[in-house]
């Protein structure tokens, strides 16, 4: 079990030895039924931090904002941040590390064990309440949740309402830390994309129809790129509409910006849109399903990302962010990689 | 689908196999149908995905991309980058449901006119009963 | 006009409005939103918040302002692109999302006029339905002025009554939109008159979230421009255009051109949504950005609603809905947030 | 309101003149509206000009509202419409919608002396009542200019420079010595300090990059001008032009719509937002 | 920039003109935006086609071309050379195959004129966004490097010499001479292999030109063709060469005995020695891994004796950095692992020698001043075996490749052992005879006609020492008959491998190998001795097994293309190479990753393109997640809009 005292006192003792510029971790959520991120930059003020399964957050996304913000500052605090991840969140970093967007000294890990669970999810749980208002939500051991609702308390078993990336999940713990909490137990997972398998099983007509109903849906608001912590350009290529400029660029360079989409949310753009983030994601997608929880219209993008973790897993043996000091999917190949779609 | 629906092909070929192959077949008077407009690039590593996306989006019915035979690469290793990339690349577009006839990758060597000539043949022939790709075309 | 529809007749008076666009909210999955209806089974009144507004009917998210070719030593050709004539009503509006409509109307048909919002507009009828249970647990209508069965922006209002719809037109247009089935409305008896006043005195009570002394807040916001109070309030944004793109009242907008072909050169001039929260929205090309950082963008953003709307058009730019709370990935909570400024410092 | 605010007229290029060259230039475009046009607007204002397939960009009007044959735009090649519009030649047809913004209120200043004071650019928005209190010379005191660029090349209207020297003073300045050049070396803002123009029954009006802005309206105020003898412009994002889009606001303030011009007074109120 | 584009639509006579309508096409393009000016004529290459172009260029002012016609591999120089001489630059102008590609594949004229439309308006798009571009031009070091002193070696560095470049001579043993030295007679001719080699060992060491360093190795290479940075060391062999007067004083001194390398161990050599009399430099070495100490007290004795102080026991390593243009890589090869031959006795029999060992028991100066003994007890072998293709051609177990001199040098020790031995009989194993080259048929016909070798078909499949005697079982497979011989001695033709450390070399100089450890060439057929790096170039045996003519014709021919980069004042590069956008760029080094010329690095966080490297394959753009990277003139804004113009947008 993950002792939350643990993780707080660690997290006191590196504010208060001045090991880390602050910590970012979960504290409880004010209305929403999850977690919500905290940056704690006081030790007196690390009680706030909490540890449950409706930790669903990547926080290594601040990871990433705060490297870009201090490569706008004159004088940046160069000490490390301190993050609380879990299993998937700590692949995150690694690729990162990999990709050498950070330093391994940039930030300083609390590890989580998911152990046997995971997180939740927020609509498998609306769903178990049949659109019933939560008053209120709490977790209590023995992994259930209690929520209440205009009828009462009602106990839910976390297993019940595990998001489906906590079902899939090879590597429930962190492969990077400075500290660890909670067990480095062994999970076997028997579908690892079991998600995906409904879809791959149909028809081209079948799939072309749920991806057009779902890509449809999509207004753009680039919440999904926004969470992705891989997704750490200035300039998405994806997207016409921003420019990373400096004093350097010149007229031309702004001028001849390539529009591979229009930021109308036509359903030719938004697939453009949603091809591109997910070839870009290939080798790189930890599955953290940030980008699918963020989604307000509720688009299955996991599925995208999760079908070349597998294609990258089953095709060419390489699984994402075990390893850091790996070229990474794209940029590496094998004699043996298959090419039996090649005439 | 009609009959008289003729697709537009897109055919990113390497410059040192792949075009060469092409200009083989010319040169060799071999016939096939004028459905395919070549974009020589300088290797098939090059292709990015991009390209490939924004072809179908502005109306390709059919996008090939051709390189040079594994070990023959102008570049060493460039198709073998390419051949990773477009795996991918075909899977996702399998995954949503494109039809996969509609996408294809060749090795075809600065020998092998006769070899691009029925890649060519046999992938306007698969693409005539499909009809026109408007999955990913925008409106026009 | 004030008559009583039951729910079973409900379909009939949609089936009578041949001339209409008829929209309304429809289930998808989990989520409803307002989309043109062909099947009045389809539409669904006991529906929670939509995920947007019905501000994307009369102000849709792309819109084509013109079209425009040019052969080459030709005369360029510009055709204007109005939406077309046509009769739309929207059904199930709910009363915060009506209101909103009047706040966009403060700035399209402030002059010069938006002719391409403005048509909409005036072609759409506006149902309302009265919130007798919350659409969200994130509403907070009441603290902006607004109810649950408030009649603002709308045409006719829809209170449900048990197995009946309680249906009171206030405008020309409400009214000839009933009258387009009259045979379907009966006259509300009296007691169905103290059931409406019951329902709507019960529903304003069950609006739990609500920020006090927002005219207070309002001062106390001018006066905090520079304060590192955004700073702390942003930590976790994430720049992305969820609570904008969702708003009922958010009106920005990007235009932009789109090539069809280049050469002759065809395309069209379209106008897209675009939010205050998107890191490049006030970016110039010379690369300066007024507006460079997070904190910067969600002062931007609280700041428009609750001080300079207020200062420009004399009311808040926000109804209360909710949905920017509900939905916002990093629980950023705007009614937090005003609490927050009134007790900062 | 039967207008569409949106729809650019189309305008023919009657002359176009390189004022710059080199990697940040800028082209001077007389425009003609094709068909009649009720356009009509006053010095400060800005126009969209549109290049149908690459957008629309908000410049400011450099003629005068007096010369009614043409509107004159001078523009640095920046992004992509006015990289479009420096690919242009004469004879070619673009889009204008406007005016719009405030402008400056010449009509108030009658009988003051006018200091015109510009960066770079900076001194197009300037040049439209320059020239017109030119044109009604009996109307104002003393007119002056003090005007600076980084080189002699990067100075915008040479010509007409050298022949406005007969008219009023002008001092002009570059930001490093140059050979051949014998003009003021130094920023904008020291000449001002400098010249020690007099802040006596005077107006200036200041434009240029928002740095040089800020130190001249330092230099002014300590010569003594008040903030509302002091006149700037600001710019910002624009795509409507009319107060809707919302990107172009300071505060509670649309640039386009009640910009661009400020006097210090009204603007040092505003939020630091451009 | 707006371009000014010129089109000319080639009719190539009929060939393009009898499929495409090349007016209708030349009047479509007109019709595009930048497009000054299309027209059509016969034959665009002939020189009043030619003319035509550039009266154009000039008249109407174009910037750019696009010339329609055959395969841009026949005619792209021809036109840019033309509007070059107009005035525009060679890089603004694009071929548009519209011959190959189209006229010469389809029928259907109608169609094959709107595709010649849709590849002619792509060409446009393309141009229309190319940059002028200049040559990159770099200075080159007009030295060379030789890394091997074998007879590839000493070939090459002899050319290159000759030529009056100077040459560094780069050997890893005390003496250059490599294997060739250890032979005693060379097939077909029986020339002695010391009395030709040595000469030119000598002229090696009196040459101006070249500097040789010995007991040295190849520690680090950097930079590119022209301009190599290398880093030499040194090994210190503890005498002074210039105060040694081979007096060998010492090596009576020392008291180490080991084996003798150049006896392959069938004699035995001190600690302090020299490798063999003609060695070059002609000087001794200790070897340090068999001298009991440096420090004096532990021995010493060799320094004692030593009358001219040439033993400097403080001597250090030492890293000699060279700039080069070009490098010869002829670091030969080896006889394949005794370990893995356990099989025939190799190792285990004294009397079962390698070939090697075989051709010192011939030499004069070898270890039985050339008298054919046996190692065991110095008795006249009566029997003799060879057995060939031991390692070779045995995909399964070995080597799958043939190592090709086996079959010559087998008949050569069969031939000299009768020569030694009259009454002796040599029986040879063998798979095939494989004796293609000038007189090498003649001279195995000779072994079997005039000296009576037996030649047995097929393989051995035992061996076994009895009664002190070297049993061999095999079959002959021709009669099908079992085969025992008892043989006095077995001499295995082992296959050949590439030296030692070699693996090792090639990823220093970034080389690639073949399956087998071979240097690989740049192409099999028509680049035989260039590498993939342009600037290194293969000689000898480091790239495949050959005899030493041919060993000698690929030096010189190494020399010869090493020479050609030497003579250069400054060589070319194309420009159409990757440029970086740092703005975009966040060092995520993927680029790096797949560049297959290492022209890419990471400096302060951005990628960086070396432009004399790099060969512009793009592989590095397409990989780029934020289109940070690009090729000049095939950028992916260019590929968007050719695009756009295929799909006829």
């Amino acid at each position: 079990m993950v002792e939350m005292e643990q993780l707080q006192k660690e997290a006191k003792e590196i504010l208060k030895q001045g090991k880390v510029k602050f910590v970012i971790g979960y504290s409880k959520g004010s209305q929403n039924l999850t977690a919500t991120p905290v940056f704690i930059k006081k030790p007196e003020h690390t009680s706030r931090l909490i540890w449950d399964p409706t930790c669903v957050q990547n926080l290594v996304k601040f990871i990433v904002d705060d490297k870009q913000k201090q490569s706008r500052e004159k004088k940046p605090d160069e000490r490390p941040v301190g993050i609380v991840v879990k299993g998937c969140d700590s692949r995150a970093i690694n690729v990162l590390i990999q990709e050498k967007f950070i330093d391994r000294d940039d930030v300083y890990i609390l590890g989580l064990s998911c152990e046997e669970l995971g997180v939740v999810d927020e609509k498998k749980i609306a769903q178990k309440l049949e659109g019933k208002k939560i008053e209120k939500i709490e977790f209590a051991k023995k992994n259930n949740l209690i929520v209440s609702t205009k009828d009462g308390e009602k106990k839910i078993p976390v297993k019940d309402v595990l998001a489906d990336r906590c079902l899939e999940c090879k590597a429930h713990f962190p492969v990077i830390y400075d500290q660890l909490f909670g067990e480095e137990t062994e999970r076997e997972v028997k579908e690892p994309y079991k998600s995906i398998k409904k879809t791959e099983s149909q028809s081209p007509k079948k799939r072309w129809d749920f991806w057009k109903e779902q890509l449809e849906k999509c207004i753009r608001c680039y919440a999904c790129r926004s969470i992705c912590p891989m997704c750490y350009c200035d300039e998405c290529v994806a997207d016409s509409i921003n420019m990373a400029v400096t004093a350097e660029t010149t007229a031309e360079e702004k001028a001849q910006k390539i529009k591979w989409i229009e930021r109308s949310p036509a359903l030719s753009e938004n697939i453009g849109y949603h091809l591109i983030r997910a070839i870009h994601l290939a080798g790189r997608c930890i599955d953290c399903g940030e980008c699918e929880r963020a989604c307000p219209v509720d688009i299955p993008l996991r599925l995208l990302n999760k079908k070349l973790e597998k294609a990258a897993h089953e095709l060419f043996d390489y699984d994402v962010g075990f390893d850091h000091k790996k070229p990474s999917l794209i940029s590496s190949f094998k004699d043996e990689d298959p090419e039996d779609f090649i005439r | 689908m009609t009959k008289d629906f003729e697709p537009t092909i897109v055919a990113f070929l390497c410059k040192w196999c792949s075009s060469a192959g092409s200009d083989l077949a010319g040169v060799s008077r071999m016939k096939y149908p004028p459905n395919v407009i070549p974009i020589t690039v300088m290797c098939s590593g090059s292709v990015s995905p991009l390209y490939i996306f924004n072809a179908f989006q502005k109306g390709a019915d059919g996008v090939l991309v051709s390189g040079c035979h594994p070990g023959d690469c102008h570049y060493i290793k460039g198709n073998f980058y390419a051949r990773r990339r477009i795996a991918l690349v075909k899977e996702l577009l399998d995954f949503i449901g494109l039809e996969s006839e509609r996408f294809k990758m060749s090795w075809v060597s600065a020998a092998e006119g006769t070899k691009y000539t029925e890649i060519i043949k046999d992938f306007v022939k698969e693409l005539k009963p499909l009809g026109p790709q408007k999955k990913l075309r925008r409106d026009q | 006009m004030e008559k009583i529809l039951t729910k079973k007749e409900f379909p009939s008076w949609i089936k009578n409005l041949k001339s209409f666009n008829v929209y309304g909210p429809v289930k998808k999955d989990a989520l409803w939103e307002y989309e043109r209806i062909q099947d009045p089974d389809k539409l669904d009144l006991n529906f929670k918040n939509t995920v947007l507004s019905p501000k994307k009917i009369i102000f849709p998210q792309r819109e084509v302002i013109l079209d425009f070719n040019h052969k080459k030593k030709g005369k360029p050709e510009i055709q204007e692109a109005l939406p077309e004539e046509t009769k739309n009503v929207i059904f199930g509006v709910r009363p915060c999302d009506a209101r909103a409509l009047t706040l966009t109307d403060k700035v399209f048909e402030e002059e010069p006029g938006d002719k391409y919002y403005l048509r909409r507009r005036h072609q759409t009828v506006t149902v309302g339905l009265t919130c007798s249970d919350p659409p969200s647990e994130n509403c907070f209508c009441t603290s902006l002025g607004g109810s649950p069965h408030s009649t603002e922006g709308l045409d006719i209002l829809m209170t449900e009554l048990n197995h009946k719809y309680y249906v009171h037109s206030f405008t020309d247009k409400g009214r000839e939109l009933m009258k387009a089935a009259s045979d379907v409305f009966k006259n509300p008896s009296e007691k169905d008159k103290k059931d409406l006043k019951q329902v709507h005195k019960e529903s304003e009570k069950k609006i739990k979230r609500q920020v006090k002394e927002l005219s207070k807040i309002t001062d106390k916001l001018k006066g905090m421009f520079d304060s590192p109070f955004w700073d702390e309030e942003s930590m976790s944004c994430l720049k992305c255009g969820i609570c904008t793109y969702l708003c009922p009242t958010c009106h920005c907008f990007d235009i932009s051109d789109e090539v069809l072909s280049s050469s002759p050169l065809k395309g069209q001039r379209v106008r897209t949504w675009d939010t205050c929260q998107f890191p490049y929205f006030t970016m110039h090309s010379s690369g300066h950005n007024p507006r460079p950082d997070k904190s910067s963008r969600l002062r931007q953003r609280i700041l428009h609603k609750f001080s300079y709307f207020v200062d420009n058009y004399d009311d808040y730019q926000c109804t209360g809905c909710g949905r920017c709370i509900s939905k916002c990935p990093v629980d950023i909570d705007i009614i937090e947030v005003l609490e927050k400024v009134k007790d900062y410092e | 309101m039967n207008e569409n605010i949106y729809l650019p007229k189309l305008a023919k290029i009657i002359k176009i003149k390189q004022e710059v060259s080199g990697s940040r230039p800028i082209k001077t475009f007389r425009t003609q509206f094709l068909e009649s046009s009720d356009f009509s607007h006053r010095s400060g204002q800005c126009a969209m000009l549109s290049v149908l397939g690459k957008g629309e960009a908000m410049i400011s009007i450099s003629s005068s509202p007096l010369e009614k044959d043409y509107l004159q735009f001078s523009i640095l090649k920046s992004g992509r419409v006015t990289t479009a519009l420096h690919e242009m030649e004469e004879g070619d047809i673009i889009g204008i919608r406007g005016p719009y913004g405030n402008h400056f209120p010449i009509e108030k200043w009658k009988g003051k002396n006018i200091l015109f004071i510009g960066g770079g650019i900076g001194l197009a928005p300037i040049w439209s009542v320059l020239q017109t209190a030119r044109a009604k010379k009996a109307d104002y005191g003393k007119l002056a200019l003090i005007y600076g660029a980084r080189t002699s090349n990067d100075w915008v209207f040479k010509e007409e420079l050298q022949e406005l020297k007969n008219e009023m003073d002008i001092h002009l300045s570059i930001d490093c010595e140059e050979e051949g050049c014998n003009e003021f070396v130094g920023f904008v803002p020291q000449n001002v300090a400098d010249k020690k123009p007099s802040p006596k029954n005077s107006i200036s009006i200041t434009c240029g990059p928002p740095i040089m802005i800020k130190f001249v309206i330092e230099a002014l105020q300590e010569l003594g001008f008040k903030d509302e003898q002091i006149y700037t412009t600001v710019e910002n994002k624009m795509k409507c032009g009319i107060g809707k889009c919302g990107r172009c606001n300071i505060g509670k303030h649309y640039v386009c719509k009640d910009g661009p011009v400020y006097s210090w007074a009204e603007l040092k109120t505003l939020p630091q937002e451009y | 920039m707006k371009k000014r584009i010129g089109v000319f639509v080639c009719h190539c006579g009929i060939n393009i003109a009898g499929t495409v309508d090349v007016d209708k096409a030349a009047k479509k393009l007109a019709e595009h935006q930048d497009v000054e000016h299309s027209v059509d004529y016969v034959y665009m290459c002939s020189d009043p086609g030619q003319n035509m172009i550039k009266e154009a260029i000039k008249e109407k002012k174009l910037d750019s071309i696009v010339v329609s016609c055959c395969s841009p591999t026949l005619h792209e120089s021809t036109f840019r050379k033309a509007a070059k001489e107009a005035g525009i630059n060679e890089f603004q102008c694009e071929i548009a195959n519209i011959r190959e590609q189209c006229s010469w594949v389809h029928k259907d004229k109608e169609k094959a004129t709107e595709k010649a439309e849709k590849i002619t308006k792509s060409a446009v798009e393309r141009v229309a966004k190319n940059e002028s571009l200049e040559p990159i031009g770099f200075p080159v070091t007009s030295r060379a490097l030789v890394i091997g002193g074998g007879i590839a070696g000493i070939q090459a560095a002899l050319d290159i010499a000759d030529s009056g470049y100077e040459v560094i001579l780069v050997e890893r043993e005390p003496s250059i001479g490599g294997h060739m030295i250890q032979l005693s007679e060379t097939f077909p001719t029986l020339d002695c292999s010391q009395c030709i080699l040595t000469p030119k060992m000598v002229e090696v060491s009196k040459h101006p030109n070249i500097k040789l360093m010995t007991y040295s190795e190849v520690q680090e290479i950097s930079g590119y063709v022209g301009n190599f940075n290398v880093k030499i060391l040194k090994k210190p062999t503890y005498v002074d060469p210039d105060a040694c007067t081979l007096c060998d004083d010492c090596t009576e001194a020392c008291p180490v005995v080991v084996p003798n390398e150049f006896d392959l161990g069938l004699t035995g050599r001190k600690a302090i020695y020299i490798p063999f009399p003609q060695a070059i430099p002609a000087t001794f070495t200790l070897d340090i891994k068999n001298c009991p100490g440096l420090l004096p007290i532990a021995c010493g004795k060799c320094a004692d004796v030593c009358e001219p102080d040439a033993i400097d026991y403080d001597m250090e390593p030492e890293v000699v950095e060279e700039k080069v243009g070009a490098i010869v890589v002829a670091t030969g090869f080896e006889q394949y692992d005794k370990e893995k031959m356990k099989e025939y006795g190799y190792g285990k029999y004294p009397d079962v020698l390698n070939g090697l060992q075989f051709e010192r028991l011939l030499s004069a100066s070898g270890p039985t001043q050339g008298k054919v003994l046996r190692p065991s007890d110095h008795k006249e072998p009566k029997e003799v075996v060879f057995i060939q293709c031991v390692g070779s051609r045995d995909p399964e177990l070995h080597c799958s490749y043939c190592s090709k001199i086996c079959c010559m040098y087998t008949a050569k020790h069969a031939m000299l052992y009768k020569h030694h031995v009259p009454d002796g009989q040599a029986y040879i194993f063998y798979i095939d005879i494989r004796s293609g080259g000038k007189n090498y048929e003649e001279f195995v016909q000779r072994t079997t006609e005039e000296d009576g070798v037996v030649y047995l078909r097929g393989k051995v499949s035992k061996i076994f020492e009895e009664n002190n005697k070297i049993t061999v079982w095999g079959v002959d497979t021709l009669t099908g008959k079992e085969i025992e011989i008892n043989a006095d001695m077995v001499v295995l033709a082992m296959a050949l491998t590439p030296s030692k450390n070699s693996q090792e070399l090639a990823k220093k100089l970034k080389l690639s190998t073949d399956k087998d450890g071979f240097l690989a060439e740049a192409h099999p057929k028509l680049r035989p001795v260039e590498s993939i790096t342009s600037g290194m170039f293969l000689a000898g045996a480091a790239q495949a097994p050959k005899d030493i003519p041919e060993v000698v014709a690929q030096a010189s021919g190494a020399a010869a293309k090493a020479i050609s980069i030497l003579s250069q004042e400054q060589l070319f590069h194309s420009p159409m190479v990757a440029e970086v956008n740092e703005t975009l760029c966040t060092g995520c080094g993927m680029c790096i990753d797949v560049c297959p010329y290492e022209a890419l690095s990471l400096e302060q966080g951005k990628a960086e393109v070396n432009r004399v490297l790099c060969e512009g394959c793009g592989t590095c753009s397409a990989t780029c997640l934020r289109a940070a990277v690009k090729v000049k003139n095939i950028t992916p804004g260019q590929i968007f809009e050719m695009i756009d113009a295929s799909v006829g947008g």
